[in-house]
């Protein structure tokens, strides 16, 4: 039986260390498994690995499991993670996958299925980096250096792995497609076959989910999701993601795209001052965001991690629009007759992300401030926004390891080079305080403390409103009903041939 | 003769020269590439070790000489976001593309091609009114609006043809083709007929337009007058006679619909180049962006270099003294 | 003149695609003062408004005949200001194309040289180099906006003026005329202004209904592949590609209005280019 | 060739300083055609492929002077070098080799035409109006931009001009589709003489007109050349107008001036076998029904310009041919009664 | 003998935008096999409708409204497309005013010839060929074989307008129309051209109606002259009386108007006005407002004036002076 899915975006090649994009991690991890795992609610769980525990401050013990052998049929070892860490050590393209091993100092195997891992300090998430260790073959990836690798990978010679399906082909922008491997450790996958076609563009997605060219889809646009649920022939289910949507505001003290109504300079940056930003926050309705722009396909949000995550603060609230309240601040900051701002979104990244976007400038324009909206392609607005040339962002970001501080380190702490903190952090925010809770929760190794260092640093954000969390991002996958079944959707949407089970014929 | 095909030669030579050094420059005033590849939480040294892998921290002169210096050794470079080169990546999706344009620029030729001639020779006929109103449809109407029509129609209700991708490709020569076979061939239809349109519209026109001028001259009336009948003087005389400025369009039509392939190929999902480069603009993969521009312009010249050529073959006028 | 028209009026199609580009023009002129709705003004949309079929009475107490966006917004007031954007956005673009391509042109066919050499080598190389590819590049280039899009628009529309314009300079002058002027003497500005571009008008005339058209169709496309104008600011064609979601989902009349109401536009106006390039035809004309 | 030798009787003299009653010289006026040579021919000539060169000698080392008052003829077949000699003489080409100069001074500077003085009618009178602009503004313009008359002038001088080539002033708000061809060209002499000029080059003004209009022309023409006292290139390929309108005729063969002398000589008595053959070609009209209507063709074609044939032109066609004609070309010389032939056998 | 072509009456117009353009208004006309017969009169005077009205090729908006055109006892007028085709160029044949422009120019001159040669009956390619080069020979081509596969631009002017009358001849047609083949031409080939057609017609027994506006060339080619002015006839008759003595004051003005019947250097005796338009003429005389001897009477539709052969239309026709 074969397993035809129509996918957004496929693999980048069939090197699982080549990149670290989420749509790569995905397919491949039918081919390869990886250390530790994540559950469909990113909770960690055993993968290669079977246990993990800190033996001190600086290093992690990994007892891996037995009997588990490669396509090719040579046993799985110590040696073999270690080559695979090494790998992703040195190699080096747009979006390496160094990061997750970038804590890593040194190993040592203690025997063939006990490995220690010394990091250079602290590094309590280390098990969270782990779950995008693909672990490959040493034996298959010897003498391979950075050049000759993704060649070896893409024509499938070092492609061995020792996931429940073997790689057959990859074709770039095209399909990815795997066989059965029936000697997998975790059991017999019912998919002889998978294939992964990629159909970027949703109408098409539909369109061929509907003529069952493909027997599944990921991403159903939420314009279709309530058809789809209609068409007796198809299943729908949807899902909460981790991807929340949120607005970034310019904390500089000068900012380009903001002036007064008549187009003259503001003495200030009006974002600067916290009235305004709680004005706008005040201005602006989650529930319809949430329910008319993405349709249904998300829920309000208060915080940039949602539920399921390690460091989320239930005390948190979701904040609900209040106008008067809003004008009035914004008086009272000085603006009783608003501002005149851009507002830049993204456009084609994540579902609804348009939708959003042009709500919002509606909401705002409620409030008498003057916006002028600016949907534009990700390609196109990330490197505007790294150059600086933005006052404000809209835009979806997803707390892919399960782990708080993924987003505060990046976003919310100042941005420095040394600590290699703050990448992301454009707007200038820098408050002594976050930057203390956020180093220290980097490195407590005790969870409890870990969880509450990480709810406190999200306290002082929603206090400080360093960023506006909007809306959950929720997906939806449709299928045909007499071919397939998903039964478990991930919050991470990746969408495996591991969680579909055929339907059984009557 | 030898001279103009040198000239010719020459020229296009400069002109490509020209292309690549514009495309360079435009491409890489469109930004930069790492931040939109490199995830958020990279780190300051990985961030700063992709650049320099991929040379972009040198000045931009640097990197189109380089650039040139790679093109002359056939080299076009690896794909930012594949890390496979170019040329590999493009040349495999080609021919799904030459596939594409030449079905739909052979539909609006041999039914354009007639029924412009039809039009121009009865301009007061009522069909032929009828003909020109689908041209002026044909031309207006948004390709991709078209195309969605089209699958709603004929993939999603009626349930006929394929939505979209391109089904089973027989191999032969080494590359894969989809109108060998009769399922390939459903697939192929759809997109086909939608990029079609306008060059049906185009080609329409302009036969019209010819034949109309033709039938007024002295060479009709001259072949009336020997006794021809109607339709060999439209087969022999006025279709050779329109042929020509219709080659030109032919050629420049067929290029610019691989141009057009960008939209039609987007709507059904058809992997040819044009969509790998919608897919590389959103994603800034800047050498197959690059690589696609060269290659087009590549295209472009070669066919009006072979459009040139073949005005002489068919213009016997052109064949002595080389030049028009 | 009043013979252009009567020859003009035998073609009732041709007086009726004049009519609807006429009445197109005053809708989009006029379309503040009857819209039901200022579609720019965000302040007044309501979100709960959204997507709703035509008939809908919304809470702005009156009823959206044509549905309405997904933003809430009406749509018969969003086509009637949509055609404004649009036509505004391939005239100016038709007509800075226009003034660009035709001084190019003339200019290299007066002077000759390498002037000619290099420019009409650049125009045919733009010629032969897609439109939409040249916009594409740019509009991701430039950014956003009516400026960027106007210069995207022109850069892929100049060209034909220029060849037009060569074409038709280089034919003018070989005539007698322009010789008996140069003969007289008159300085070349004077032969140039006075005598060539006259002439040369008809043609480029009817290049630039027809470029106006594929300007606005241009427009439409790069909108749809998500680098056309501000969602706020929505022309014909931002208004098709924000209802092409819902095309499969049966909410089609998003994309299907202001579809037609482009279809009706870039129709009429090629008509109305078909009938004015025949009656300058010498050849065709009885 | 030495100077002197090719002058002859006609151009003969200094002509350095203006001679009262030779407003026209012409010098050893040669014109080549020579398109350059594109990269791509000259590599390929360079490979050793054959290159055309498509240069054509449209007028070769012509000598002539026209006397004040007077009216020279120029006649030929098509394509002799007729047009291209009268642009030289106009001023309006630069000629490759030789000079012309009009009442003593060069009617062109580098590459523009810089008098005045000159100026021309040409043939068609469809073509050499500017169809968008109204016939008092031709007329009125050049005269205007040399400041020949002043604006609030310019109206008046036009009726006058409009006046005395026959045609009604209130037509100056007219455009030219809106007038026959006829008076078309009356208004383009208006345009010519309102400049003013010493001398006119026509370039054959009649020859798309019909036979009753072109009558009606010639008439005028006749008229304002007495009146104004006008000198005259009259150029034509139809032997009868020229014999009509000239004191003097040239007759042209592939670029060269074969003979020329009084009209009424050169049509009574001609003496170069071209212009013999060409007078027995011309159909007369035959009035008695007796008389044989007789054609005397001219054996052969032209030759093409691209490749004339060495020696005398004539030869492949000349009844009268020799050795010599194949192999020398017969210089202009002046005959005992006064005419200029160019032919080794008259 | 009975006439080849017996014309009655013909009316041909064109109906404009403008109005009714009355381009042949009342032809009469007859030809004896063997015999030309020259069309005369200026631009415009209906000369070539006439021609095409003949061999059924008239352009639309123009059409034939009534009178007859008989061809060998067959009626024209009105006969099926399909029939008149099988006539064009098997039994009436014509030529054309400027050969570069009736020439296929990407076709070459054998190509051209075989169509017209099978256009009439099925012919072997060799047939065809065969016969092209035999009657290009007919019309002084040397080399006529070897020159089948030339372009028509390799041919210099005379030798294209011989391909065209080789085309014509290519049937042996009973009667050829010729429209101002020589026009075109240089006076030395033009003269070439009419001795071979002279020739030709004398040899072949075809009968030719040659059109033209140059009065001498028609007077030393035909045997009969009509003078055509407004798209009428005004006055026919053998050549040499015609034009020695005209009766037609618009035949004298025009024969008046020739520098070469004038002096040289002397005013010519010119026809004020100018032709007038064919869509508003008023009744009478056209030639009236032109007319020296023009006066109330002319309003009038003038009399067809036949004496001894001649034919004139008009109220005061000179005198046959001696
Ligand atoms: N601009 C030009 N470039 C190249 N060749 C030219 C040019 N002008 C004229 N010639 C050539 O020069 C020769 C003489 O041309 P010209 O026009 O002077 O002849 P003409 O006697 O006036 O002929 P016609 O009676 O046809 O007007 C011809 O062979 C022509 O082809
Ligand atoms: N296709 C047409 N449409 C309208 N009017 C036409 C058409 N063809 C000819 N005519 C008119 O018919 C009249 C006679 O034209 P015709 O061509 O017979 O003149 P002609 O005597 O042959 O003149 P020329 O010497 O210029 O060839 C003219 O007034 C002309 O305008
Ligand atoms: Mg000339
Ligand atoms: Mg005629």
């Amino acid at each position: 039986q074969t397993l035809n899915l129509g996918v957004r975006a496929g693999p980048e090649g069939v090197d699982p260390h080549y990149t670290a994009t989420g749509t790569h991690a995905e397919a491949l991890k039918h081919v390869f498994d990886t250390l530790v795992t994540s559950g469909d609610n990113l909770q960690l769980l055993p993968g290669i690995a079977t246990s993990w525990r800190p033996v001190d401050a600086t290093t992690w013990e990994f007892k891996l499991r037995q009997g588990v052998t490669f396509h090719d049929g040579t046993p799985l070892t110590a040696e073999d993670v270690v080559a695979s860490i090494r790998r992703m050590q040195v190699l080096s393209g747009p979006n390496p996958t160094r990061i997750y091993v970038r804590n890593v100092q040194d190993m040592r195997i203690v025997d063939p299925h006990t490995l220690h891992i010394i990091t250079a300090g602290p590094a309590p998430t280390l098990p969270n980096d782990f779950i995008r260790v693909f672990i490959t073959s040493a034996r298959a990836t010897a003498g391979l250096t950075p050049e000759t690798a993704n060649e070896a990978f893409n024509a499938g010679r070092a492609a061995i792995g020792t996931g429940p399906y073997r790689f057959v082909s990859w074709t770039p922008r095209e399909q990815f497609v795997v066989e059965r491997n029936d000697a997998y450790w975790g059991g017999r996958q019912p998919w002889a076959r998978h294939v992964r076609r990629e159909i970027p563009n949703d109408a098409q997605r539909v369109a061929q989910l509907r003529t069952g060219q493909v027997d599944m889809i990921v991403r159903v646009p939420a314009a279709d999701v309530a058809t789809l649920e209609r068409d007796r022939a198809l299943r729908v289910v949807k899902a909460e993601t981790v991807y929340v949507f949120n607005l970034q505001l310019d904390y500089r003290e000068n900012t380009p795209q903001v002036t007064a109504k008549d187009g003259s300079r503001l003495a200030a940056n009006p974002y600067r001052d916290i009235r305004v930003r709680e004005a706008m926050d005040l201005a602006i309705d989650r529930r319809a965001l949430a329910e008319i722009a993405m349709e249904g396909l998300g829920s309000p949000q208060g915080q940039m991690v949602t539920p399921g995550i390690f460091g989320f603060n239930p005390a948190i609230p979701i904040p609900t629009p209040n106008l008067p309240r809003a004008r009035a601040l914004l008086a009272e900051a000085g603006y009783p007759n608003g501002f005149r701002m851009v507002l830049n979104y993204t456009n084609n990244r994540l579902p609804g992300d348009n939708g959003v976007g042009t709500a919002l400038a509606q909401m705002f324009a409620r409030i008498g401030i003057e916006v002028q909206a600016a949907g534009q392609p990700a390609a196109v607005i990330f490197p505007a926004r790294a150059r600086g040339e933005l006052s404000n962002i809209m835009a979806g970001w997803g707390t892919l390891t399960g782990e708080a501080n993924y987003y505060y380190s990046a976003n919310a702490h100042s941005n420095n080079r040394e600590l290699r903190l703050g990448a992301f952090n454009w707007h200038g925010y820098s408050n002594p305080e976050m930057d203390r809770l956020i180093q220290a929760a980097a490195v407590e190794l005790d969870e409890k403390k870990r969880e509450q260092l990480l709810q406190e640093v999200g306290a002082l954000f929603a206090r400080d409103r360093v960023g506006i969390p909007l809306t959950a991002v929720g997906s939806a996958w449709a299928m045909r009903r007499d071919r397939v079944n998903l039964v478990r959707a991930r919050t991470d949407e990746d969408t495996l041939a591991m969680d579909i089970v055929p339907t059984t014929p009557r | 003769m030898l001279g103009f095909i040198i000239q010719r030669l020459l020229q296009s030579l400069l002109v490509m020269l020209a292309m690549s050094a514009l495309v360079f420059a435009g491409v890489y005033a469109i930004g930069n590439p790492i931040d939109v590849l490199i995830s958020p939480d990279a780190t300051q040294q990985i961030r700063e070790d992709a650049i320099r892998h991929y040379g972009l921290d040198l000045p931009l002169w640097r990197q189109y000489l380089a650039f040139l210096g790679r093109l002359l050794a056939g080299d076009f470079g690896r794909s930012f976001v594949f890390d496979i080169p170019v040329l590999e990546l493009v040349l495999a999706r080609l021919p799904a593309t030459l596939e594409l344009a030449l079905a739909s620029v052979l539909i609006g030729a041999f039914i354009g091609i007639p029924l412009g001639i039809y039009a121009g020779y009865r301009p007061e006929a009522a069909s032929s009114r009828a003909i020109m109103a689908v041209s002026v449809l044909g031309f207006s109407v948004p390709t991709f609006w078209v195309g969605l029509l089209l699958i709603l129609t004929f993939a999603v209700n009626l349930d006929w043809l394929p939505a979209g991708d391109r089904g089973p490709v027989v191999e032969v020569f080494g590359v894969g083709w989809s109108f060998l076979t009769a399922e390939g061939l459903t697939f192929l239809i759809l997109p086909a007929l939608n990029l079609s349109l306008f060059k049906l519209a185009m080609m329409i026109r302009l036969a019209r337009a010819g034949t109309r001028e033709i039938m007024l001259t002295d060479t009709v009336k001259f072949a009336r007058a020997a006794g021809l009948a109607e339709f060999t003087i439209l087969r022999r005389h006025v279709l050779r006679l329109i042929s020509i400025p219709l080659v030109t369009v032919f050629g420049l039509e067929f290029a610019s619909t691989l141009a057009f392939a960008v939209v039609t190929e987007t709507i059904f999902s058809w992997p040819g180049v044009g969509k790998l480069i919608i897919d590389s603009i959103t994603s800034l993969d800047r050498p197959v962006m690059v690589a696609y521009l060269v290659l087009v312009a590549f295209l472009f010249v070669t066919i009006n270099l072979v459009v040139d050529l073949s005005y002489a073959l068919l213009d016997p006028r052109l064949r002595r003294g080389g030049r028009a | 003149m009043t013979n252009f028209w009567r020859i003009y009026r035998e073609n009732w199609v041709a007086v009726v695609a004049l009519a609807v580009v006429v009445l197109v023009v005053l809708a989009a002129v006029t379309a503040p003062l009857f819209a039901p709705q200022d579609p720019y003004d965000l302040a007044g949309l309501d979100l709960m408004d959204a997507r709703r079929p035509p008939g809908y009475e919304g809470s702005g107490g009156f009823v959206h005949w044509l549905g309405t966006d997904a933003q809430g917004r009406d749509l018969l007031s969003a086509i009637l200001y949509g055609l404004r954007i649009s036509l505004q956005m391939g005239l100016a673009a038709g007509a800075v194309a226009m003034t660009l391509g035709a001084a190019l042109g003339i200019l290299s066919a007066h002077l000759g040289g390498w002037v000619e050499a290099v420019v009409m080598r650049v125009v045919d190389l733009q010629l032969s180099f897609p439109a939409i590819l040249l916009a594409l590049v740019l509009v991701a280039m430039l950014g956003q906006g009516k400026t960027q899009l106007i210069i995207a628009l022109v850069a892929a529309q100049y060209a034909y003026f220029a060849r037009t314009a060569y074409g038709a300079a280089t034919a003018e002058r070989q005539k007698d005329y322009v010789e008996a002027a140069s003969a007289t003497p008159l300085p070349g500005w004077r032969v140039v202004l006075r005598h060539i571009l006259p002439n040369c008008l008809p043609p480029l005339i009817v290049v630039g209904t027809v470029q106006v058209a594929n300007a606005i169709a241009l427009e439409a496309t790069l909108s749809f592949l998500g680098l056309g104008l501000p969602p706020t600011e929505p022309s014909l064609g931002m208004l098709i590609a924000n209802g092409f979601p819902y095309m499969m989902s049966g909410r089609s009349w998003i994309s299907v209005y202001p579809g037609i109401a482009l279809i009706v536009l870039i129709v009429a106006i090629n008509i109305v280019g078909d009938q004015i390039r025949d009656q300058f035809n010498p050849r065709l004309t009885r | 060739m030495s100077a002197p030798d090719r002058q002859g009787g006609e151009g003969s003299g200094a002509v350095d300083r203006p001679i009262p009653d030779r407003i026209l010289v012409a010098e050893g006026v040669t014109k080549r055609f020579d398109p350059r040579l594109s990269l791509g021919d000259r590599i390929a000539g360079a490979l050793g492929a054959a290159v055309e060169r498509r240069a054509v000698q449209a007028v070769s080392d012509v000598s002539l002077a026209v006397r004040q008052g007077e009216t020279l003829g120029l006649v030929g077949e098509s394509g002799c070098g007729k047009s291209t000699l009268g642009k030289m003489l106009a001023g309006i080409m630069a000629p490759s080799a030789g000079r012309v100069l009009v009442d003593g001074v060069a009617p062109m500077q580098g590459r523009h035409k810089a008098t005045t003085r000159i100026q021309t009618v040409f043939q068609d009178p469809f073509a050499s109006l500017n169809p968008r602009m109204r016939i008092g503004a031709t007329i009125a313009e050049g005269p205007v931009a040399h400041g020949l008359v002043a604006r609030a002038q310019a109206p008046a001088m036009v009726a006058d001009w409009l006046a005395r080539v026959g045609l009604d002033p209130a037509f100056a708000s007219r455009f030219p589709h809106q007038f026959s061809g006829g008076q078309r060209q009356r208004v383009a002499i208006a345009r010519a003489l309102a400049m003013q000029p010493v001398m006119l080059v026509c370039d054959e003004p009649v020859a798309s007109l019909d036979v009753s209009i072109q009558a009606q022309i010639l008439n005028l023409f006749l008229d304002l050349r007495r009146d104004l006292g006008l000198t005259c290139v009259f150029i034509s390929h139809d032997l009868s107008v020229v014999r009509h309108v000239s004191d003097r005729v040239a007759i042209m063969y592939l670029g060269r001036i074969v003979e020329s002398g009084a009209a009424a000589r050169i049509y009574t008595a001609p003496r170069h076998p071209y212009t013999q053959g060409l007078l027995d070609s011309v159909p007369k009209l035959r009035l008695e029904a007796d008389d044989l209507a007789t054609f005397k063709p001219i054996a052969g074609e032209l030759p093409s310009p691209l490749s004339p044939p060495p020696g005398c032109a004539f030869h492949p066609r000349c009844p009268k041919a020799t050795e010599i004609c194949r192999a020398e070309r017969p210089l202009l010389t002046p005959r005992e009664d006064g005419a200029l032939v160019a032919c080794h056998h008259a | 003998m009975s006439a080849l072509l017996e014309v009655r009456d013909l009316h041909t117009h064109f109906f404009t935008r403008a109005g009714v353009v009355r381009a042949v208004e009342g032809v009469s006309f007859s030809l004896a096999r063997g015999e030309i017969l020259g069309l005369v009169g200026e631009s415009g005077s209906g000369k070539s409708v006439t021609g095409f009205s003949l061999i059924g090729l008239v352009d639309p908006p123009g059409r034939i409204v009534s009178g007859s055109i008989r061809f060998d006892g067959q009626e024209l007028v009105g006969l099926p497309q399909a029939a008149m085709r099988r006539l064009r160029g098997a039994r009436i044949a014509m030529v054309f005013q400027d050969p570069a422009a009736t020439l296929n120019p990407v076709l070459t001159i054998g190509q051209q010839m075989a169509l017209a040669v099978r256009a009439h009956g099925r012919a072997s390619e060799a047939a065809a060929r065969d016969l092209a080069a035999r009657t290009l020979t007919r019309v002084g081509i040397p080399d006529a074989a070897a020159r089948l596969d030339a372009y028509p631009h390799e041919f210099s002017g005379g030798m294209r307008q011989r391909v065209a009358i080789a085309t014509a001849l290519l049937h042996g047609p009973e009667l050829i129309v010729a429209d101002e083949p020589t026009t075109a031409l240089d006076v030395s080939i033009q003269a070439q051209i009419l001795a071979e057609m002279k020739k030709l017609a004398k040899e072949s027994g075809t009968a030719l109606v040659w059109i033209s506006h140059d009065l001498a060339t028609v007077s030393s080619l035909a045997d009969r002259v009509l003078v055509m002015y407004a798209g009428r006839i005004v006055e026919s008759g053998g050549v040499s009386e015609t034009l020695r003595a005209p009766r037609h004051p618009y035949t004298r003005g025009l024969l008046d108007s020739l520098p070469a019947t004038a002096r040289p250097g002397e005013k010519l005796n010119q026809i004020p006005g100018s032709t007038p338009s064919l869509l508003a003429l008023p009744p009478g005389c056209p030639f009236a407002p032109r007319c020296p001897r023009a006066d109330a009477a002319c309003a009038t539709d003038p009399p067809d004036v036949v004496t001894g052969g001649r034919l004139v239309r008009c109220h005061h026709p000179l005198a046959v002076a001696a």
